[in-house]
């Protein structure tokens, strides 16, 4: 175990499977000689050299069909979008070319790429630069898409992802890069695709949460443990294929659930989770699932406005405190 | 720029019997798939390549088995000159078990691995990057090998042509993209959709050598696509090559003839121009091959083309489970 | 009243606006000369001239584009989409730059836009062709999204899309345009965006169902009615801003609802639809909100596999059966 | 092709002290919002134009207040040269309520319709099409405007481009694209990111007629520019300009002077022909204007950015309401 940040356990990850597979490349805008928008390719470039470092132009769908191309002759490409919202311009190659092709081929050709990158509200950014971009993707089937909370699982999952056969969407935080915590050093470390993660102990309520609202959630977690409240934290930390069981499991448990995202609500990750809950552990329900989401709005730029737009650690708190209060038990 | 026409016959008989078996059998197997379409047996979109056989024979001529193919939703020709089984082929057109991508692709879907052909994509423009990361990789990994990507004008003022062709270029890469200019995207003819109708001109804004040939005369279109070839193998660069080729049905089953956006004239007209007499007369003309190895040519592809039909009409449906498999490789 | 099909009453439609507004035009591929891939466009150039009918050549992201830079300096576009699968190279248009821009500018630009064009299952076209596409766009706050499901409102609700300030996603059906049905001829004849209607009164349990899968669900209600069950078929028509109220009062009346939709299941409107009913309906629900989906797979070309992967009829029965025979009641 | 370097000084003593206004008012709103930054009062992404001026301002010197512009995330320049208001600019960057956006937009996305300023947008390439439906709507409308549309040499790569510029050939609009090529997008040099450098050279794939120029020499723009302009009123018909330039900052004030992708000897060497210096030389040499009046602009544009920075600091937040306004219009 070693104390690093986030931002270092993705590149500690890079590393370890480019040493161990010399079919994994890294590819996209500023990677190399910049080392990364967000330095998370840092030293790669020095390392590895531009045969496998390779720095591109700005065009995201021409790199991602590159690298869907040379994942289909044997490459195995991790594709850098140095955010996920330009990611819209590489979305057609993604979903009818990538999340496809092994299915039109009748399983000749399957597509082991990952594209990775920050997504998900940044610093004032605004509507164009700060958005939950996931959605886009975890509908599609031929697609597994991920998102790591912690330092931890940013390493375990994206080699997991890395070493995957189909095409992974792999959706950073540019507010989680600089957060610490424990990383196991062990290259042969990795996280199932698939698995979700209990972050906390509860037996009143399950908060479903994931990246930054993970943490507020701890946070109301903290707060309402004084109220008397325990609070379950479950993490899905992929959100395709997504782990059911866990989250019914905690439920079964607490008989009530609070699910929260960042984006806008409406027919967001949250919807779904609230209705298989729902569908799933209907007579274990004492409250009907509750959801916190971003408000259905773009992203303001206006630091006061932005405040407004993302989920807060009170929100969960009332939300928590409303499903506690409702009818049963 | 005139289009480069073959200069000498230039082709001894058992090539000469080739390229005019693999000419004739993609006729046969296309007319036959529109009779087995008009049937009910085929569904869906099906895209005819008769009357641009040449393009794909010749090109196909020229390359190594190792060498790979990406094509567009009109590729059954191209499939078929890379060495694909017929059978297999129209099982897939059927959508059958025993087809190439086991029924879940169509006509529009084949791939076949086992001869490089890299698939039937449907999304306009979406196969020209894909094209360029197959040369990617072939560099990387050290090969000789080229990738050849045919694409039509259509694609041409798609954003993807554009950020494939400065790729390529901006990294040397051996890919051969190859437009078959039928002069129509469905009813869009090519004055109406770019500003240069002259497609190969666009090879110098990337500093691609390109230039354009006669995609109705077999020997032009191998004359040039080797010239292309050898450079590629060689440098490690891409070519751009213009096939000036012509549709002689319509877009797709669903459009009959094209009536609209062509004249009849017209197309009687490109008619006389048809890839298959062209060779036939020039190869019986020069004494290469004779009467006799034409008739016997063609009874060979009639009976490849039956048994395709036979095979795929015997081939069972795909399974029910199958519809969940093959979403994921595990 | 006059009997059409669909298709002519989005033809009227288009007709009617263009000649009661001339900022109103048509643009897309194969929109002019060729009459429209699906002919909805025939006989618009002639009426109305290359001026307001125009081709384009295929690039989508391209004429989308060149629709909104109208539509900022006084035009009011509808762009028709050949198919919506191939709205994705489009995406980034109409999702960063025409969804955001009256929020970006501070009201300063909004862009009146109508993308129209099929989307949804059709007949063999497999994984690329055949592929439910509102997904993408309902999400998104700024777009609006519509869902017709019969002749009339088809007509009715195009002619409120075209005459709405905003960005609306207009998403028809391949399979929907040879079916005949009354429309209103009067021209001032519209249906506000934002309304639900109730296809079918019942009382034992609400069925939620638009386009193809509307019409499985009123076939399911003949069928169940011989059974003594007494189906309330509902549809949305507008997904964004969905009409709640409708949907929440037809539940408080039959206590049951099960969610049809054709797409994928995972993460669809069907999710948020059962999401938002048992928010809001908890109490007056006997059963959990059932959801009959398509398969969670690409759309497959062979015509048994293809007719697997949408709901039926009897898969819609199945569900209503589930839903009545579960406790409560 | 050399840029064509402004021959004679061809300005009277208003227009050389309007255009050394503009320039240097641009230059100290940029120093300042850099400052405040710094301070906090400015958050998310700023991206300086410093070193660039003279194209926003030779250009818009040449239009009409009726003629549009349309920019990326670096317009600052832009928006102050089409006449907007300092002070409702730099509420924007501070995200105030009496921001031109409200506060909503920040610094990447000013916009102003008061003057035809379209904004400011922050994905590459994606304003491009939308300049080309502007010059679509002057022609519906049967208006004399043109729209100019600015761009970064790092948006030559996206497909957008490609699309735009042939769409606007094909259906000859009103539309004068102009490249400001600052040799880097982020940390890519020209080099290692463009098959070909020369980006006015992209004209010729479309037939639209282009040209590059000296983007330090405010003077040279706007002789290039009037021809442009000219061509595109009168027949309606686009144009591709490349301004060659050079940002003195970094990518943005997260982007240390660039120190990682150029040398300080190449800062330093181009800041030698910093565009302000080079017009005050030459109008002062020229004795178009005499010191005491550059002494006088200079004191004026201090005053106005001071004013627009209080003002700035002045404006109260936007009420929480405002979250959800503007999402639609009703
Ligand atoms: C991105 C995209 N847009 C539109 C279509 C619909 N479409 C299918 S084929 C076609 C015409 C293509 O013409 P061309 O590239 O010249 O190829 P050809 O059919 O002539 O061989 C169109 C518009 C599509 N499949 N993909
Ligand atoms: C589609 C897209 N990809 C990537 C980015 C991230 N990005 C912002 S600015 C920039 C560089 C653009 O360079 P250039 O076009 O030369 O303009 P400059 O910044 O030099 O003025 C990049 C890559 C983006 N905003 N949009
Ligand atoms: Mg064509
Ligand atoms: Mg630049």
């Amino acid at each position: 175990m070693a104390v690093m940040t986030y931002r270092d356990a993705l590149n500690l990850a890079l590393r370890e499977e480019m040493q161990r597979d010399p079919r994994v490349f890294v590819i996209g805008e500023e990677v190399g000689l910049y080392e990364g928008a967000y330095k998370v390719t840092q030293g790669l470039l020095k390392e590895f050299g531009p045969r496998r470092v390779v720095d591109t132009p700005i065009a995201e769908s021409g790199f991602t069909g590159v690298g869907i191309g040379a994942a289909m002759v044997g490459l195995r490409p991790v594709i850098e979008m140095m955010t996920f919202n330009f990611a819209l311009l590489a979305l057609d190659q993604i979903v009818n070319t990538a999340a496809k092709m092994n299915y039109m081929s009748g399983g000749q050709y399957n597509i082991p790429i990952v594209v990775r990158g920050p997504g998900g509200p940044a610093h004032q950014l605004a509507a164009q630069h700060s958005q939950s971009m996931e959605v886009y993707f975890y509908h599609v089937p031929g697609l597994k898409v991920v998102r790591p909370s912690t330092p931890a699982d940013a390493k375990g999952l994206l080699k997991s992802a890395i070493r995957d056969d189909n095409p992974v969407i792999f959706i950073e935080s540019e507010t989680l890069y600089a957060i610490k915590g424990e990383v196991p050093e062990d290259p042969d470390f990795t996280i199932p695709l698939g698995q979700a993660v209990v972050r906390r102990e509860g037996t009143d309520v399950t908060v479903v949460a994931y990246m930054g609202m993970m943490y507020r959630a701890l946070e109301a977690a903290e707060a309402l443990d004084k109220e008397g409240i325990s609070v379950e934290v479950v993490d899905p930390r992929t959100l395709r294929p997504m782990d059911t069981e866990t989250i019914i499991g905690s439920v079964r448990k607490t008989h009530r659930a609070v699910v929260v995202e960042a984006g806008a609500g409406f027919a967001g990750m949250g919807s779904e989770i609230a209705a298989f809950i729902t569908e799933q552990a209907f007579d274990d329900l004492d409250a009907p699932v509750d959801r916190v989401t971003g408000a259905n709005a773009p992203m303001p730029y206006a630091r006061n406005l932005e405040k407004l737009k993302t989920p807060t650690k009170e929100k969960i708190i009332d939300a928590v405190r409303r499903v506690c209060n409702a009818n049963g038990s | 720029m005139a289009t480069s026409t073959s200069t000498n016959i230039g082709v001894d008989e058992d090539t000469a019997k080739r390229l005019l078996h693999q000419m004739m059998l993609i006729r046969r197997f296309e007319e036959k798939a529109a009779e087995n379409y008009a049937l009910g047996n085929i569904g869906g979109f099906l895209h005819l390549s008769i009357g641009e056989e040449a393009v794909a024979v010749g090109v196909t001529s020229m390359l190594r088995p190792d060498d790979y193919v990406i094509s567009t939703y009109r590729e059954h020709g191209h499939c078929l000159a890379k060495g694909s089984d017929p059978k297999r082929m129209m099982a897939e057109l059927f959508g059958r078990r025993d087809g190439l991508s086991k029924g879940k692709g169509g006509s529009m879907h084949l791939f076949d691995k086992s001869v490089n052909f890299l698939g039937g994509h449907a999304i306009v423009g979406s196969h020209l990057p894909v094209a360029a990361g197959v040369g990617f990789a072939i560099k990387y990994q050290g090969g000789d090998q080229v990738c050849v990507c045919y694409f039509g004008d259509g694609a041409v003022a798609e954003g993807e042509f554009h950020e494939s062709l400065n790729l390529v270029s901006l990294w040397k890469l051996p890919v051969i993209y190859i437009c078959e200019n039928n002069r129509y995207a469905m009813g869009t003819s090519l004055e109406r959709a770019l500003a240069e109708t002259e497609i190969y001109k666009f090879g110098q804004a990337y500093k691609i050598p390109s230039e354009p040939m006669d995609g109705m005369d077999v020997l032009a279109v191998r004359e040039a696509t080797g010239r292309a070839i050898e450079r590629a193998r060689t440098n490690k660069t891409p070519v751009l090559l213009e096939a000036r080729t012509y549709r002689f049905r319509g877009h797709s089953m669903r459009d009959p003839a094209g009536a609209v956006y062509r004249t009849k004239d017209e197309v009687e007209h490109e008619k006389l121009r048809d890839p298959i007499l062209l060779f036939r007369e020039r190869v019986l003309g020069a004494g290469t091959v004779s009467v006799a190895d034409v008739q016997g040519i063609e009874k060979d592809v009639n009976d490849l083309v039956d048994e395709a039909v036979a095979f795929a009409d015997a081939s069972p449906e795909p399974p029910s489970e199958w519809l969940f498999t093959d979403i994921y490789r595990d």
